[in-house]
């Protein structure tokens, strides 16, 4: 007898209607082996006050008002508490968590919405497949105390996420939560629901969709703006959800349409199209939007949800460009036309009758796109529409400028436009070709020139040349990280001789251009850092070629080990860059992970030297995600936009007291140097980055050869980026083995001159560390992990 | 405090549709005024006191728009001063009056990758990075870059526009460290600022705040 | 064999385990009536566009910037673009969904804290009680299409809920939705998951806590800041939630220590206080809390959830009162000290070694209050602890006084603070003893003074006197309307013979002090409406007495029929009110129910003459339930801080062809009065509400004697508070039935003025309405609603 | 523009605690001053220039103050103004001057509860509940209280400040009318506006913008 989810009715009980929610084979319940399974609010607060003590929440409020009730605007400048009590402080962390809760309720509703579908599709039933991995849900097991074996499985998984986010929205109604510490505690665990919710999406598509499973050698895909043949008609998926553009993908693969359609995505859902079926391309990350659009390329447009802009049912419908909107979260206020027959929605757009359509039945979706485009290609390329303007009409333009610098002080990076307009006057386009990579494409100089200058189509115009050029790669991405390549590579982060685990990730909102991170990267990779990356930060490392043209994809291979570069894939595969961290406690390590979060988050913290960068983080999903890193112990690193996010976790190393750590052999507690010195913090340039990254990947836990190797790198950083030693770089030497072989005597000098004593005999420091090295040291922050403790 | 005339009106009087964009009046155009002013002629920074990002409107209590002289003097009276300079100080005329005020005595916190130009001039530099600074110039318990004591008075410039405002924000809410702005552009977290300034003017005024502080 | 919720395994098949979770008993199947059962944010999308197209959003925004994201701040002064592409149309109706979901959440938060816990005490199977009604959960049943029997049915309403909200938090996020008009769906959508949410929380609390259940004649409570005997040790509770002082009130019952120790409310924890146990006590409204504190009268303060100030720990600590926080939404950085004895946490506190305590373990908190106050009690007494000056120290005070207005100008209802300290330096109290009815006890007046006067102690320490004469009576909340009572007056409802309900509902941020809503209800109990009451709206009824000594609940009876005083209970039980109109719909009309919210709402639209006042709406809160309530077809009025909502929902009478309806007869279109005129709006005095709130009871289904009694009503209240005849009011009239019969001489004259032609000899109206009176139109503005359509 | 002065300092130069709230000028203390000029007294309404409720600062783009005879001449110049007056309307002395604007042919919308004073003086008002209005005046279709056809200008005075101060919140960012507040509080939403100003101020402030008024 095989028993399936289902419902039955056993026979003369037939009032009795039995319904099978779940089967228990002997052997594989689920065996919880940390004390906080499906953590409550307070569940965890411990542990996240043990960080915050720590970590101390920094507030740079973007407003010293509130105006969150009818008692408002409350002026709670100077710190000076509001209407309802509440302070400058308190409402800022309220900020912070109000941030994190949109970031995570933006992943988890998009990992529900695949759900439910995916469910209505596969069925419950379906089995998860991520590759070769038997911790298959290294967040989900951690946090739920579960093993999820089917997609079904994750429906309490998300039920949960919803009840926890629910709670959490609550907390920030005025009336509510008075202590910043306790905000802050709660955006905490926000962000841990964030990574939940986002390997539930991950894991789902994945397991169904067929993309790839741990794979290291995954194809390369196209990316640009200038990739397409915009002869062909353009089929333009924007957004992050797989589950409309899965379909046109596979009507165009049934109808062969792949050679008469061009059909690419903008933002992650570009990702995910190319995860599904590699034929697929990608434009850009969200910064490409309103440029891609107003080239003209575009004939269809068909949205998802997630960073879309706000705007593009307006500036398509000027350029007869017809939205179609596949999901709730995005409806543009367009006609549901879910149950209309597809060749009368086709007709109503092709006349112009309409300017777009919301079609939530996906299916329906992908039979009407193809059918689109090729009706409303060619007439779209017979009128030659596009948004910019003429070389004549670009000349005027050019010289109306008055140089009032209106448009720099609204555009978000401050650039010089009215520069480049005074030197296209004089004929030199250059500078405006440097603009458009800069640019983030927001649109907002628009708005601000008091004489009508389109400037965003002018800066695009003037750049034809170096946008018909950018064409790019991206290695295809791949899901998780196996456990093969964790059991490979795990000793060697533990220990430090990998100098660090680097995640670029997050959004095009760079500080100076998408360049900046490519060099970065570049320069990690060449040391021998790991570097794993997703989303738009993924994408855009893939825009640049070395001298013989080939990109740090095509350059530095895909596994998991030291000096190779790895893409997850979309915004919710970052969920997978924190879970390595996971697997490496549990795989290496074998520390318990069923509903164990804070002594998995212990170890990472302690041991595992992995940092992320945000350098362009924009989003309340970027702060979600941060923040949620930041729980699981990883520090992370933002733009200098990132300090709009108001709140960072800074360490104050001046103040020794707060970096003493237990042994956990004994209970002992050890002053040790502050490693990592920040949970989360920014930088203003690239230089300053790098050397920064380089000591965020510091431990407790290095080994003398694996500090030496991230000292060289922190040393050689700092001074090739800033031209100086770094002050503190003796704060994380124990020993005389912990300086790089190649300059010990030299570093030793430089020690000597600070006061150390040094048995120049021996060759050894005999006074001034912090700490000797100990190689069986463990560092926990968590009293009860400590032995005298478990008595 | 008069409060005359607000940081910019809603709409021109002129104004005939909403939707239309306001019309500055564009910031090349109106050069700060040299003022006879008995012998001396006297670089006016209080003019477009309003902040360069335009959203970046903070709350009802922005600096008070100072003049360098001002400045200088407050600086010259401060018992431990810092000067934080940010990325934007590789320009050379900038650097040379960072290099002058450093001469003169006054600590200089270098924040992104400013420490570049400053490290071999001589003067008494330290790296920083100024969202940490931020954090620890409002922590009382602090004892500066070099360990020997807080600040009393913050002024900066050259850094990063929107990333030197969130960060002065801190000390604007959370500290009580006064600070003034001696940037190109006018900071409202500060407690007093320049305007947004010309390039020469800028440099002037630079050099206005350079002639208040003791030679040394 | 009895067959119960649980799990089993079969002999034989001992790796099968069989759980069970809902027995379905033949006949008792929930039946799906209608299109929409668990509706998501598309379902009821047409419906939210007829209501939207009719009531046009208005936004008021309280700010003309947007910090969501880091490419932030944007300027989207006269409606510009942000660099997300959002303008500041669709801002502010983000905005508004915001505001929605965050009340939204906050209830139904509330609820499964509630759930979670009533469940673990009571069990799954606890069956619902809430009176005599087959129509239980009303909302429940329009929503889910489901009709719930035991405590544990609500456990998919939640997670349905908590799904729904987690959507639409996705769809706040920078990148998300686009359009004003769906980001009103939305909120509406939100407004309806709260009043299911509110409807969860009571109905269960009411079936396990014993509250009354539809009754008419509860008891009545005391309330007032005067009421307590504070010379005995005195435990104040504040808040919403009733699972900790619940414990408290049987420890005390139990040791019989009422007579020992006075144990009272402040905010909506109060109501459910006396619902669970007649003895409790109510203090007031939120606005009494810093007011109350400051006193130093309690000895001990219990907190929950919502509507607690952020400051009541810092404030409490000064007076030395101890705070125990019992629930994880506000835990204001105190210590967990939940698995502690009671004894060593009483003596931390009486010992003052901490200020607070946070204790979840509920049974604790019952058992350790009652030591605590009897402890600590005598201890503040004897020290005479208060905040408040002396005669002295205020004689100083009020003369240190520079009338700079500056506390004016922080204070929200902008008080004119400085003549009463002139008066008091003169002597004279009588000022501070009306500021302190107008006060809401915000405290940013502490913050302003430039000569650091305590401005609210101040006004408090002048106001003793009347203090200690504020004892008002409020009936205790009576939960639902009963279905008896619906049987009874459902008809007079929609034909307009009982003049309308109104719901006096929501906050205390008056304009102009509590007493304008006692003006109001008064002036409407006597005009035979029916008032229906709850959470704070309804304590501050209950506050003021007449002439002979009695309150307005001792003048008027608690029945749902005309001119009587209904008071459902705390927050939560606005769920009721708003169920009541569904009752009329099922109960009156006939009309089907499950999963059918459009129909049900379409006929609460055009049939239901009933409105709500949220006078003094400050919260989150109040803006959800007034959504829901507009989604239901159920006009709200707000006090002039209304429009810090920043969206209202307001009918245009001038565009003649937004007030067309069909006629579900034929299907014919027919022009109407516009009937109710507006969906959400806001007055700035009571006498400008008054005639609104009669003229927003007009329906288009009203009789014409009906019509002539809600007529009489418009016209005579506008004249005795406006002093003229409103200028719409023959809008209203379709022939000379509908004139009231005292006046209709007089008002025919005045029609025929207004160009009607009038017969006089058979005193009929022969030309000028807009549409003649038809007792069987069927007025309804869903086309699949009219016969024709059907067929 | 010159936007010389920012709205407020954000903290004063004095200021060494941060947490300590400023003090601010006591509006009752710094009177319009009265400015001989040529022969007449004139009103100066523009000082205090600053939201009256301390934390209602919409955004960057706030009212320019203005002097009594500017809005008046352009209430006389207006083709179709309307002016708008709440429930504060009851005061004797503001009343005479809203009857007065009321005989020179300005058209009253009375909010809140302002007909009950006014509804008897013989002037074209007309009751309106003030957040409709504010939707109406933003909808290019309405044609007035009266049927005649929409406004060109819109003024104001007498209504309970928050509730103003919102409700033109709409017509600054969705309408194309002129705003000009007449109100004793300086209102951030509206086009032009006078300051805080005090009780014989505002009235003396009154007369001077009917003086501008044609005769009737």
């Amino acid at each position: 007898m095989i028993i399936k989810k289902g419902s039955f009715v056993i026979e003369g009980l037939d009032n009795v209607q039995i319904n099978i929610g779940k089967i228990v084979e002997p052997g594989q319940e689920s065996i919880i082996e940390g004390p906080t399974p499906r953590p409550e609010i307070i569940s965890l607060r411990n542990w996240d006050y043990r960080i915050l003590d720590r970590y101390h929440p920094v507030y740079t409020p973007t407003s010293d008002t509130c105006d969150y009730c009818t008692y408002g605007k409350c002026n709670l400048t100077g710190n000076k508490e509001g209407a309802c009590g509440i302070d400058l402080e308190s409402q800022s962390a309220r900020e912070a968590l109000k941030t994190a809760i949109m970031g995570a309720a933006c992943h988890s509703a998009h990992g529900r919405h695949l759900l439910n579908y995916l469910i209505r599709k596969y069925g419950e039933d379906h089995p998860i497949d991520v590759g070769p991995s038997n911790l298959k849900a290294p967040l989900t097991e951690t946090i739920m105390g579960l093993q999820p074996k089917t997609i079904g499985d994750f429906l309490p998984v998300l039920e949960y996420v919803e009840e926890q986010l629910t709670q959490l929205t609550a907390s920030i109604n005025t009336g509510q939560e008075g202590a910043a510490m306790d905000f802050e505690s709660k955006a905490l665990h926000a962000g841990m629901l964030d990574l939940l919710g986002m390997e539930v999406a991950d894991i789902i598509q994945i397991s169904c969709l067929n993309m790839p499973r741990a794979e290291e050698d995954t194809p390369m895909a196209e990316i640009g703006m200038g990739i397409l043949d915009s002869k062909k008609p353009v089929v333009i998926c924007v957004g992050h959800n797989i589950a409309a553009p899965a379909y046109i993908l596979d009507c165009m693969d049934r109808d062969g349409l792949f050679d008469k359609i061009e059909i690419a995505g903008l933002c992650c859902t570009a990702h995910d199209m190319t995860r599904y079926n590699k034929t697929a391309k990608i434009i850009g990350s969200m910064s490409k939007e309103l440029k891609y659009i107003r080239s003209g390329i575009p004939d269809v447009l068909v949205t998802d949800e997630q960073c879309v802009r706000a705007d593009i049912l307006k500036e398509a419908k000027k350029l007869f460009i017809p939205v179609i909107a596949t999901n709730e979260k995005i409806m543009y206020g367009l006609p549901d036309r879910s149950n209309d027959p597809v060749d009368a929605i086709v007709d109503d757009l092709v006349s112009g009758k309409q300017a777009g359509a919301l079609i939530l039945d996906l299916e329906k979706v992908g039979e009407l796109i193809p059918k689109l485009a090729m009706k409303i290609g060619p007439i779209r390329k017979a009128r030659g529409i596009t948004a910019l303007p003429d070389d004549v009409e670009f000349n005027k333009l050019v010289s109306k400028c008055t140089k009032c610098l209106q448009c720099t002080r609204d555009c978000p990076q401050s650039l010089p436009i009215s520069d480049a307009m005074a030197a296209a006057v004089a004929g030199d386009l250059s500078k405006f070709e440097i603009l458009h990579d800069k640019c983030v494409g927001c649109g907002r100089c628009d708005y601000s020139c008091p004489v009508d200058i389109p400037v965003l189509n002018v800066i695009e115009k003037a750049s034809q040349r170096v946008i018909r050029e950018e064409k790019g790669k991206v290695r295809i991405g791949r899901g998780q990280i196996g456990d093969p390549e964790i059991r490979e590579e795990g000793r060697n982060l533990v220990l430090g001789t990998t100098p660090g685990v680097l995640a670029f990730v997050g959004c095009g909102n760079y500080p100076d251009g998408t360049k900046d991170i490519y060099d970065v990267v570049e320069e990690m990779l060449q040391r021998s850092y790991i570097i794993i990356s997703s989303g738009c930060a993924a994408m855009d490392l893939g825009m640049y070629k070395d001298k013989e043209g080939k990109t740090l994809y095509e350059r530095y291979p895909g596994r998991f080990i030291k000096g190779n570069l790895l893409n997850t894939g979309s915004c919710v595969s970052n969920a997978h860059i924190a879970a390595t961290t996971i697997k490496v406690a549990s795989i290496f390590a074998g520390r318990k992970t069923k509903g164990n979060w804070e002594e998995i988050a212990d170890y990472v913290l302690n041991r595992v030297g992995a940092a992320g960068v945000a350098w362009g983080a924009y989003s309340q999903k970027a702060f979600a995600i941060a923040t949620g890193c930041n729980r699981l112990g990883i520090p992370v690193v933002a733009g200098p936009h990132g300090t709009k996010y108001r709140r960072a976790f800074i360490g104050k190393p001046y103040r020794k007291d707060e970096w003493n750590v237990l042994d956990a052999r004994d209970g002992s507690t050890i002053n040790v140097e502050p490693a990592p010195e920040h949970l989360m913090i920014t930088a203003e340039t690239k230089e300053e980055m790098m050397p920064l990254l380089a000591k965020l990947c510091f431990r407790p836990s290095d080994n003398s050869l694996g500090r030496a190797i991230k000292l060289t790198h922190y040393i050689e950083l700092s001074e090739k980026y800033m031209k100086k030693m770094p002050d503190d770089w003796h704060t994380y030497v124990r020993s005389e083995a912990d300086l790089p072989v190649a300059k010990r005597e030299q570093l030793m000098k430089l020690l000597e001159e600070k006061g150390w004593k040094i048995d120049w005999e021996k060759k050894k420091i005999t006074e001034g560390p912090l700490r000797k090295v100990d190689v069986s040291f463990q560092p926990t922050n968590v009293p009860r992990l400590c032995k005298e403790a478990k008595k | 405090m008069s409060g005359k005339v607000p940081i910019k009106p809603a709409r021109p009087a002129d104004k005939t549709a909403a939707k239309t964009v306001e019309k500055p009046k564009p910031i090349e155009k109106s050069p700060a005024k040299t003022t006879e002013k008995t012998e001396e002629k006297v670089i006016d920074t209080t003019r477009q006191a309003v902040p360069f990002n335009t959203g970046n409107i903070p709350g009802p209590e922005m600096a008070r728009a100072v003049m360098p002289a001002v400045s200088g003097k407050m600086l010259a009276k401060a018992k431990r001063p810092l000067l934080i300079v940010g990325s934007e100080v590789h320009d050379k005329d900038v650097l040379e009056r960072v290099v002058s005020m450093g001469q003169a005595g006054i600590q200089i916190a270098a924040v992104g990758d400013a420490y570049v130009s400053l490290g071999d001039k001589g003067v008494d530099v330290h790296y920083a990075n100024m969202h940490a600074l931020a954090s620890y110039l409002c922590d009382p318990q602090w004892q500066g870059l070099d360990g020997k004591g807080g600040y009393d008075l913050v002024t900066f410039l050259g850094i990063t526009y929107y990333y030197a405002s969130q960060a002065i924000s801190a000390l604007k809410n959370f500290s009580k460290v006064k600070v003034i702005s001696i940037d190109r552009y006018y900071h409202p977290n500060a407690n007093m600022s320049f305007g947004n300034l010309k390039k020469d003017v800028f440099i002037a005024a630079l050099d206005e705040v350079i002639n208040q502080l003791p030679k040394k």
